[in-house]
């Protein structure tokens, strides 16, 4: 049937983005049909791959439906994933995924402005390793991409959410340094510098 | 660059000038080169009008039209202002110009054919959905021995690096005096008074960049012609006198 | 076919986890099949997925292969995509990019004179999106810097190679366009302009 044809692909379109498991109620609201027909749609879509011995297979898990790799394939993955490369993280990478990572959502620019050198390669390697990833433009700063930590960091680290990340002050430089900061700041009549030479914010 | 406001409507002058000598019936050979020169010096004109800075490569361009116009209605060696025009009589001057605006507009096809074909591509997304968690241990650690204590030492100091980087910047190159702000404010004052000195301008507290910044402002105001500088001795004051804006309500009194 | 079956899931499952164009080389070493074995399973899946109307398809792009969403279905899932990258390209970075396509390597000032205009901001702007990059100097021309695209600009226009962008004969201006923009550029005065000239398209 045509219809049914549309529905599967725009359902297995949908799968196919999405790295976390959809509930039949996003996926009846984004594709636009009932989650009746929704809910046979995955169900057909889960049969044919299981028939035709696809590489992938579609499971109902906690929260909804995802695609996963069949497990027959396990151990070619294994190998490919390993092949990649091992290469350990730079210092400037670190620096930049300890900008995103308490920054974020920033921008390039932003993290430019705190390392004082040009990010970039280190920014799209940090998201080639899955530390980091885009998220949506900054109108405010030209459409510009802002960057945030990706859940394999929090996995890593072991964290829930960012917030369990350690408070920045706790390792700011000892009181003797800042009051040191400070009264050389205060030394210099009227503002530092101008608002806008600040190429981004600290906070 | 300041042309760039214009750059929505022409990229450059190639563009520009394929527009004109494209815009007319194809099969009339009506236009001449007379009459592209023309429009294309109306065109530059309105540019300015709106206050769009002209960029050399449209002046260029209208240079070369003009002297190709010159040339062909009153035939006699011409130099070109352009290096790659210069030393060439007008008829090579033409034809190179013509070669030009073929391949120009060969790449604007071209152009047009990639971002058709961007548009198309943006339609498709990639497979990058992240790897399953049963494989996401056997990715290659990139934070081995990385701790989250570690990577906040980094972002703090980060952050303290830079303050002291803009401290010590500020401290190097003291506050920055903006000399326009010190235009107005001397400007403000010959306004009001009509005349001034240089002794009147800065008091005695006066930084040695206040004084400096002072002078600029002066010798700014001098440039526009907006007034008269004197010294009647050596190390004396200087002596100004507004020009501009009084002469004219003078003369409209 | 069993053996052929295993081939193609295997193919499959790989091209499922990765993200980035897998060249056959690398698939055909890590499932221990002739690279011809690995070529004809990629082109039958390819073909499979077309055919069954999927909501995803198969290209070589880059120097390898790639699982993408099929483009009918993208109005659906652009809600779900969140950082998806729409900005358009300008004109101007449309111009520039072509002559370096074309012409590659090629100097700033080679893109300046096809386009007769200063193209430098344009060009880093094309640097900055990663679409072209800095490839040596150019000891011939006062060692001016070389940009050449890179494989991002490869993905994102969906070409295999540089050899698949079609030839730069194709866009000649026609010999309409070309005899007008000799004639009007040559005749020392031409007969008035009729009142009802119409606008002519010159492609």
């Amino acid at each position: 049937m045509k219809a049914d044809h549309a529905l599967r692909g725009a359902v297995e379109a949908l799968l196919f983005v999405s790295d976390e498991p959809v509930s039949v109620s996003t996926v009846s609201r984004l594709v636009g049909a009932r989650p009746t027909e929704v809910e046979r749609a995955l169900q057909t879509l889960s049969e044919e791959y299981r028939d035709a011995e696809r590489g992938f297979q579609l499971r109902e898990v906690a929260g909804g439906w995802r695609l996963y790799t069949h497990p027959a394939f396990h151990d070619t993955i294994e190998e490919y994933v390993l092949s990649w490369d091992t290469r350990r993280l730079s210092q400037a990478a670190l620096e930049a995924l300890a900008v995103v990572a308490y920054h974020q959502p920033v921008t390039r620019q932003g993290v430019n402005a705190i390392r004082g050198v040009n990010s970039e390669a280190v920014l799209s390697s940090l998201v080639e390793k899955g530390l980091v990833r885009e998220m949506g433009r900054d109108p405010g700063a030209g459409n510009a991409i802002l960057y945030v930590t990706t859940r394999t960091f929090l996995e890593k680290f072991g964290l829930k959410d960012l917030g369990e990340l350690p408070p920045l002050e706790e390792f700011a430089p000892d009181p003797k340094t800042e009051s040191a900061i400070k009264e050389r700041l205060s030394a210099i009549e009227g503002p530092p510098l101008a608002e806008d030479d600040e190429p981004a914010e600290i906070d | 660059m300041s042309y760039q406001v214009a750059t929505e409507i022409f990229e450059g002058p190639f563009d520009l000038l394929l527009h004109l000598v494209s815009k007319r019936k194809l099969d009339v050979n009506a236009i001449s080169i007379a009459d592209v020169a023309g429009e294309y010096v109306e065109h530059i004109e309105r540019m300015r009008e709106l206050d769009l800075d002209v960029a050399s490569d449209f002046l260029l361009v209208a240079a070369t039209l003009l002297e190709i116009k010159a040339a062909s209605l009153l035939p006699q060696p011409e130099l070109f202002l352009d290096e790659e025009f210069e030393d060439l009589s007008p008829e090579e001057a033409r034809e190179l110009l013509v070669v030009r605006l073929l391949t120009y507009k060969t790449f604007k096809n071209v152009a047009l054919e990639l971002g058709a074909r961007m548009e198309s591509e943006a339609r498709m997304h990639p497979r990058q959905a992240g790897l399953e968690e049963r494989f996401l241990k056997l990715m290659p650690d990139f934070l081995e021995g990385i701790t989250l204590r570690g990577l906040a030492v980094i972002c703090a100091d980060l952050l303290h690096r830079r303050e002291v980087f803009l401290l010590q910047a500020g401290h190097v190159a003291a506050v920055p005096i903006s000399l326009d702000l010190h235009v107005d404010r001397v400007a403000k004052t010959l306004a009001a008074s009509g005349r001034t000195t240089f002794g009147e301008l800065v008091s005695a507290g006066c930084s040695v960049a206040e004084f400096v910044v002072t002078f600029l402002a002066i010798l700014e105001l001098y440039k526009r012609g907006d007034v008269e500088i004197a010294q009647s001795t050596a190390f004396g004051d200087i002596e100004l006198v507004a020009v501009g804006p009084r002469e004219r309500k003078e003369e409209g009194s």
